[in-house]
Order: structure tokens, then C-alpha cells, then sequence
């Protein structure tokens, strides 16, 4: 049997049971679809997250009267510790005038200080994530000329286990997700195999071989996930282009992912799993009527 | 060359549809089954294409033991020997054409081959204009010879007939026969397992007769005699 | 009675299976359709229990006006009407037993009812001891029994039978031709359509004959003769 | 036909089926698993979102000087004004001692600030949500004793496009994913119906009226609907007591709704949401066959 042969074949028997194949690929195309919204959700939760982390910083505060020279090696040392990323100099006078901001309609406690600024200068240090935060702190303790270390301790014994159990929950319900698809999807295709339970036996007794049976349900199951998929995708990239133009307009403080790049790639995934899954629950489901 | 060695089945339900059958049916022979409705005629026909291995005894087609055959050698058993179902056994969601050119792919002929011969052997059994039916639109008669030329269209070395004349009016019937034997001469070993007593009386060829199951008669030139 | 005036039937993919047939079968009468395969045998029954309807001309069951009838009055045409239809149409995944009595259940008949009648009807076409077998685990000819025990079981006004025999040995044939002329004899039309010309040369009954879709012959006292 | 009949009719057919029943059933478990969990963390999103939403507050700086009575009036005053849920009163020395707390390592701002409290007594107000609180903001100001209001406008106006987001997006999710699982289980019923088109047409040639052919086919469609939902009610509940257990341990603070009258009532839905799904997929792929 050539490609073209089976491949005519799966298509003719496509178009005959057409019912079936109806059926069988809408569920397919609204499974990945329902999978595809989830994916992206969890992409966005996760870009979230990490734009959250990623403004959590060290606070080195530095002794009083470093000259540039000094400023400069320091900051160098700094840098070059692991897991730092960024370091930005704040000067005592920005700092009060932050403070103030902060304080704001409360910012009268300040009044008469600015002339004695009680406050030092310091470097702002970024991490590669809310995990080395302890670790550089630690590290830049140490060092000479700075006098102290502050970091939202609360706030990042708070974040680390919430952050961490978003990613633990939202790998767990991803797998959950991308395996209860992948049953639904080979469920679904292993009913329209069972419907043909006849045809099988009848081809079997004719003297057909196990593969010659195999190769044209294999790609029809391909060609249904396929189908499904491709259905799925379009639906999954318009629904999110929807979705990111709304959130942009509504709450344009979150941070989305933007649709291009990642559209392509979750079309391309959901292509393969569909004909990947399609093909494989034709193959199991047919193990039981051959070989026998 | 079919051989049967004291050969019974048994069903899973319970039924016993063959008790020590032995016979053996030479190369190029042409053998009717006769029997009542329930002998054991359809089961007999099984064992040989292997749709069901025997309880006891032994099978051999061209000297192979069937119940031995790993499962991977069964299709092509199964290629050298012909079918014509009791009920037909068409693919439905094929036309009849379709379901001639089946059995042709699956020995893995040449499609120019399959253009040859799938309408010769239509016209052979009287359903050249029939070709683009499926089986659900042709009528009994229609259907069992369409299940005729698929068995036939392969030249097997062994053709089984069940009832391959059941859905046919006596003329054609005996124009049906009349290719069997054709097939036969040209060195076909052919099993038919049949109720027309008309043609085992008028072909006078080898009649094996079996009742509840046993080898009650096997005569060379026989009739259908109850 | 069944009369049909001038009836036509071509078939959606263009096949004219029958021409301009009128004939009249009274009731109580017991009539053999006759005639080679294709010939629009199985057509003309189909076309009394309303499977298919005539592309032109009329088809009357007991003076109704069968493609006049509404959807949901086909149900109640045919609970007076048993088939037994050339392909059998058991349910796969009910015994013969469930079978005979689904028919019976269909018409509202008492659970009491059903365990009287439906072993009787089975024991009728010798199939008492098969009850509790699938269609798949039953002989072609047991099927073909079931088949029948299903279509009279209900004492229908009409009985079609659409070659009732095809697939019994000789004996059981006649056997089961006697059961049909012993329930028309009760009052029941039957019209049988079928290929055993011993059958219909022995009962002398009203032979009516296909070829190609048209009437060509109808004869009271008739024979096969082809 | 009695109700008896019919029950044993379908259960004995979905015996005979097992195959197909099995294939079937276990999709319908699988997808309304999913659908549990989605939901789960639907109801739980909301319930955090409440929580964080009802720690919004006004802060209404009292005019120095107002003795007790006074006092009393004014918060029965405020306690009236719609939407108020409840008021707290906190003395210039407590939201001094909060303040301190919060400035934590700068702390010594406030020294020697002590004598001269520059701090006012206040109220603290929560009200029934964040749209209530500019409402109730305005309405405080004009009240005698009320010298100014507070309260975080700010992160109101990014909180409350943030949750209505939340609970849009959260209602589009739950609508696609309901739609999408009663689509799959009604398209795996139609699988199983199709399937047995031939029976079906046997059984009106033997003059079997519709409604014959589709009460047992309608109860064997529920009951396959009902079986997958149970297995399905019975995985949620456990998954769910299993990760509201491992949220307590890890982030204790985050708010969960507790199990049980929850894991009631969704195993209620999900029963419900089966059968009826399950009978509709049945009778609605049965009219292809009926009537014609
Ligand atoms: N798959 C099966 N499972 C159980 N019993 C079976 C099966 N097939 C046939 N039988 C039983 O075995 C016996 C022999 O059946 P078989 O089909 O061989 O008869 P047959 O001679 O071909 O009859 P017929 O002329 O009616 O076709 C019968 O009693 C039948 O009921
Ligand atoms: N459903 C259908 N669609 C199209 N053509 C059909 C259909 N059923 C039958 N035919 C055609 O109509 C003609 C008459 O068929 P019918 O089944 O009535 O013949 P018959 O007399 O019963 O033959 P047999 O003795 O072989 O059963 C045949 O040529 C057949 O191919
Ligand atoms: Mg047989
Ligand atoms: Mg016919």
C-alpha cells in the first residue's frame, strides 16, 4: 500500500462515516480548546508572577561618606555576587522624597527633617528571583561599607510558598488537563474504532494484515485530531487576541503576554497533540480486535 | 488439500457442533457439505480459514496445521483460500467494486492488476452494473454473488462456499455452480457447504453429510439424499 | 389485503427496481412472489410494511393508503404486519428468546403473555433449546427461524416472508412452508417471496412473477416454471 | 412499558455495551472532573477576592476634642449610612503605635514624636465592597466630627478593574468550560447512538413506536451520564480535601473554602449536570433515526 493509497483511504472513510467523523472531531476541537484557553492562563498567571518577583530587592544601605571611587568597587562587588541581577544607587535625598510620597496625606510627620535627612544612601538590588533574596543579603552583609540590609522579609515569607503553590497548583492542573484531554480526545476516537468493530473482523477474515487494517485507521485518527486541533487553534488565538485587547483596555496594569509569538507556538503544539492523539487512540483501540 | 483429524469444537456457550470429524479432501477435489439446518456445516467451513480453532483434533490446509499458526501467519492462510460467507460478510460502507478490489489490496496486487480483473470477475458472476452499489443498496441475490466474486477474485488454491446459492432463483443458481466447477477444473480444491438438493443430485461429486454434529455419510459421487 | 395499483419504485441512486406492478392479494390468500434475483422481489414486500415507498402508483394494507400514512401511524401499520426479512434483522445484542418476545413487547402484550407465547413459537420453528443464544451464536438457518418466530408470534394479519427458506435444508423447508400455509389457513395474507421451486411447484398456490421490475405472470394455481 | 422495564431494559444493555459503556462513562467522568476542579478554583478565586476586597476600609480623621457621646452619635451616624458593614474606632495612640510598626527599620523617624502626637483619632469602616467605599467616603465627609477622610483611592481604582476582570473572566472561563464539557458528554452519547443505528432501524421495522425506542435508550443515556458524574463527584472531593489540606500547611494565610457543605453541593451539580446531559444527548442524537 502507497501513502497515497491510505491516505485516500482514511480520507474516503472520513467522508463515509461522516457522522461519526462529525462527532468525533467537534469533541476533539472543543477539548483542545478548552485546553488552550487553560494554557494560556497559565502562561499569564505565570508572567504575572514573575513580574511580580521580579520587583522584590535587596535594600543595601551604605555607610556615610563613601567616596565615588569606593561607590563604584562596591557596587562592582555587588554585582558580581550569584544571583544578582541589577543594582541601582538612591541617594539619601531620594529616598526621603519617596518616603514622602508614601506617606502621603500622613507626609506632615516629616516636616522640619529635611534639613537633618536621617536617612542613608543605599543600593537597590534586583535578583534573579524571590529564592536568592536571602542569599544575597546575606552575602552583601558582608561586605565593606555596607552598614545594614533590609529586605521586605515578610512580604517574601509570604510570596514564596503563595508563588511557589501557584506553580505547584497550576502544574498540577495543567498535567490534569493535558491528560484528561488526551483521554477524552483518545476516548472519543476509540468509540467511532469500536463502532467498526464488523469492518475490522470482516477485513481480518478477507486476509488482511494487522498493519494493512492499522495504517488507515492510524491516519484517519490522525487526520480527525488534526482537524480538531486546527479548529481549536483558530478558536484558542482569536478568543485570546479578544482577551488581551480587553484586559488592555480594562486593567492595562497586568501584565499579558502578547499574542503573537505565542499563538503560533500553542497552534503548533495543539496540531500535534491532536494528530499525535488521534493517531495513538486509533492504534490501542485497534489492539483489541487484532491479534486474535 | 483440507485434512481432518477426529476433529470436534465446542462453543464457548456450551454447544457442541462437531463430534470427531475425520475426512480429508484431496487437492483440486470438489466436495458439497450437506446436512440440516444446525449440523455443524458453517462450523466445519470455519476451521479451515481459521475464524475458529478446534476444541480437539487437528486441521491442515496444504499440509500446515491451522490451530498451530501463530497469529501473524493467519492472513496469509487466509489469502490462499477463497470465502463466499453464509451472510455474505461485505464491507457496508464499501461498493461492491470496492469490496472485490479489497481482497486484491490486501494480497497486495498492482492497481493496474486490480482494474483488470475486479470487472472481469463482476462480469463473471452476472454484476458488472452493480459495481458502484454498496451492499445495502443491492438486492440478496446481488449481494451473496458480490461476496462470490470477492472469494474467487484472488485465484485461491482453496475456494469455501457456505450456501453460496441460498439468495439465488434456481437458474442462476446453477450458473453459479456451473463456475464453481470451472474454478474447480482449473484446479481449485472447493468446499460447499449447501441445501440445494437439486444441484448435489445433478453435479454428482463427492457428498459429505453431517447431522448434530457427526460424519453420518461421505460418499464419492453422491447424492443429497436425507 | 394488499393491493397495489400501477406501482413504481425507482431507488435514490437511480436504480428502477419496479414498474407499473398492479395485483391485488385478498385476505386469506396465500401467494408466492417469484422471479430471478434483482427482479424486485424484496422491493415489492418492502414496499407493503412501508421500509420504502412507491415513487408513483398506490400500495393499500387493509384498505389504507400506506405512503398516506403519517410517521407516527407507521408503527401500528406494522405491528399488524410480520416480516421475516431475507437478511434476518435480529437484534445483535438480544437472544433469539428476547428477540421473539421484543416483537411482543412492542405491541403492549402482559410479561405473562410474552413467557407463554414465546416459548411455544420457538418450539413452532424447532428452536425451543436455542432461546438463550445470541443471532451470533445461531446457524444461518437457525437465524432465519428466529426470523420467523419473531414475525408470527403476534398472529399478524399480513405475514411477508422474504425467502423464509434460503438457508434451511430441504426438509426444514418444507417443514416451515407447512407452518405458513397452517397460520394462513387461520386467516392470515401471506406473501411469500422466494427461490425454492420445489416449494412452489408442490403447493399449487397463487404464483405471482418479477423480472426486471415488471409483472410478467400471475397464476392462480401456479408453478415456478421460469 | 412500566418504569421497571425500562430500568432493566437500559441496564441490561449497558452490560451488553460494555465496551462502548465503558469508553463512554469514563469520559463523562474525566470531563466533569475537570469541570469540578475548574470550578473549585472558581469558587475559591472568589472567595479570596471577597476577603481581600473586604479589607478595604475608609479611615475617617475625627475633629480633636469630641468627648464620648459625641463619639457615640457620630459612629451610630456611620454605622447607618448604607453600605457600611462595620466601624472601629482607633485612638491617635494606636494609629501611632501601627505607624511605628510599619515603618519597622525606620522606625526612628519617629522620635521624640511621642509627646507630640501629630496623629488623629479615627474610624475605621468597612463596607459591603470596594464599589460602596467612595460612596461612603463622600456621604462620611459631611458628617459633624469628621475633619477628613481617607481611604485608598489608589489601590482602589486598581483593585476593582482588577476583580471585576477577575469575575468576568472567571464567568467566561466557567461559561466556555460548562459548555464545552456538556458538549463532549452529549457528543459521546451521540457516539454511542450512532453506533447502534441499526438496531435502532430494526426495531421500528418490527413496529416499535418512537417513544418505545427512547425511553430505554433516554435512561441509559443518564445512566451513563450519572455513573461518570458519581466517579467524578467522588475524585473532586477527594482532590479537593487532598489540596485545601496542602494549602493549610503551606500557605496558612491564604483564605479557602472549607470541604464539606461545598463538596455537597458539587456532587449534587455534577449528578444533576450528568443525567440530564446524558438523557439529552440520547434523545436529541435519536432524532436523526426517529421520525422518518
Ligand atoms: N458462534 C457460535 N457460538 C455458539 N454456538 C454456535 C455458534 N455458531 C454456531 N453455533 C451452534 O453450533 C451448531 C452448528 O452451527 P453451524 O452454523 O455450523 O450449522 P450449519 O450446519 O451451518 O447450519 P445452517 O445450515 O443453518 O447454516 C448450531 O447448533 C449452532 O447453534
Ligand atoms: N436500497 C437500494 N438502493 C438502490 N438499489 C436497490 C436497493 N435495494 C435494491 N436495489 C436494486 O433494486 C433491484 C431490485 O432489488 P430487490 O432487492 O427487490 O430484488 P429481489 O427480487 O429481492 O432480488 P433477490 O432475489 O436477489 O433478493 C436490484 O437491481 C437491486 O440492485
Ligand atoms: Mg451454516
Ligand atoms: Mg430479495
Amino acid at each position: 500500500m502507497g501513502v497515497r493509497m491510505i491516505l485516500g483511504e482514511a480520507l474516503v472513510s472520513v467522508r463515509r462515516n461522516a457522522l461519526m467523523s462529525l462527532a468525533s472531531t467537534t469533541t476533539v476541537a472543543v477539548s483542545l480548546f478548552i485546553l488552550a484557553v487553560f494554557l494560556l492562563a497559565a502562561v499569564n498567571v505565570d508572567h504575572m508572577v514573575k513580574t511580580i518577583e521580579g520587583e522584590l530587592e535587596v535594600r543595601l544601605y551604605l555607610s556615610a561618606g563613601l567616596d565615588e571611587a569606593a561607590l563604584e568597587d562596591l557596587r562592582a562587588l555587588v554585582e558580581a555576587l550569584e544571583g544578582v541581577t541589577e543594582v541601582i544607587y538612591v541617594s539619601k535625598e531620594e529616598a526621603l522624597a519617596t518616603l514622602r510620597q508614601q506617606l502621603g496625606p500622613r507626609a506632615d510627620l516629616l516636616e522640619g527633617i529635611d534639613e537633618m535627612n536621617p536617612l542613608r544612601d543605599s543600593f537597590r538590588v534586583f535578583t534573579q528571583g524571590p529564592a536568592w533574596i536571602e542569599h544575597v543579603a546575606a552575602a552583601a552583609a558582608g561586605l565593606g561599607g555596607v552598614e545594614d540590609v533590609g529586605y521586605q522579609r515578610e512580604l517574601i515569607q509570604r510570596l514564596l510558598p503563595l508563588t511557589s503553590a501557584i506553580h505547584f497548583g497550576g502544574l498540577v492542573l495543567v498535567g490534569l488537563m493535558v491528560i484528561a484531554t488526551l483521554f477524552v480526545i483518545s476516548n472519543t476516537v476509540r468509540l467511532t474504532i469500536l463502532a467498526r468493530s464488523e469492518e475490522i473482523s470482516i477485513m481480518k477474515l478477507v486476509g488482511a494484515t494487522d498493519w494493512f487494517i492499522r495504517w488507515p485507521l492510524l491516519l484517519e485518527g490522525m487526520l480527525l485530531g488534526l482537524l480538531g486541533a486546527a479548529i481549536a487553534a483558530i478558536g484558542a488565538w482569536q478568543a485570546y487576541a479578544w482577551a488581551v485587547n480587553g484586559v488592555y483596555r480594562a486593567v492595562s496594569f497586568i501584565p499579558v503576554v502578547p499574542v503573537l509569538p505565542l499563538a503560533w507556538r500553542l497552534g503548533l503544539l495543539l496540531c500535534g497533540l491532536g494528530a499525535v492523539i488521534g493517531g495513538l487512540g486509533s492504534v490501542l483501540s485497534l489492539r483489541r480486535f487484532l491479534r486474535t | 488439500m483440507i485434512e481432518f483429524y477426529d476433529v470436534s469444537k465446542s462453543y464457548p456457550n456450551g454447544t457442541a457442533a462437531l463430534h470427531g470429524i475425520t475426512a480429508t479432501i484431496p487437492k483440486g477435489e470438489f466436495a458439497f457439505v450437506v446436512g440440516p439446518s444446525g449440523a455443524g456445516k458453517s462450523t466445519l467451513v470455519r476451521l479451515v480459514y481459521r475464524e475458529t480453532l478446534p476444541t480437539s483434533g487437528y486441521v491442515f490446509v496444504n499440509g500446515v496445521n491451522v490451530s498451530k499458526l501463530r497469529p501473524a501467519a493467519v492472513p496469509y492462510l487466509r489469502r490462499n483460500i477463497g470465502v463466499v460467507f453464509q451472510d455474505f460478510k461485505l464491507l457496508p460502507r464499501k461498493t461492491a467494486y470496492e469490496n472485490v478490489a479489497f481482497a486484491m489490496r490486501v494480497v497486495g496486487a498492482s492497481p493496474k492488476e486490480i482494474a483488470r480483473r475486479v470487472p472481469a470477475t463482476l462480469e463473471l458472476v452476472g454484476l458488472v452494473d452493480k459495481g458502484e452499489a454498496y451492499p445495502a443498496e443491492l438486492s440478496g441475490g446481488e449481494q451473496q454473488r458480490a461476496a462470490l466474486a470477492r472469494a474467487i477474485v484472488n485465484h485461491p488454491l482453496v475456494l469455501l462456499a457456505d450456501e453460496p446459492t441460498g439468495n439465488l432463483d434456481p437458474a442462476t443458481s446453477w450458473e453459479i455452480v456451473q463456475l464453481l466447477l470451472e474454478i474447480n477444473r482449473r484446479g481449485t480444491t472447493v468446499l460447499m457447504a449447501t441445501h440445494a438438493k437439486a444441484i448435489v443430485d445433478a453435479a454428482r461429486r463427492r457428498v459429505i453429510t453431517l447431522d448434530h454434529g457427526r460424519l453420518v455419510r461421505d460418499r464419492q459421487r453422491g447424492d443429497y439424499s436425507q
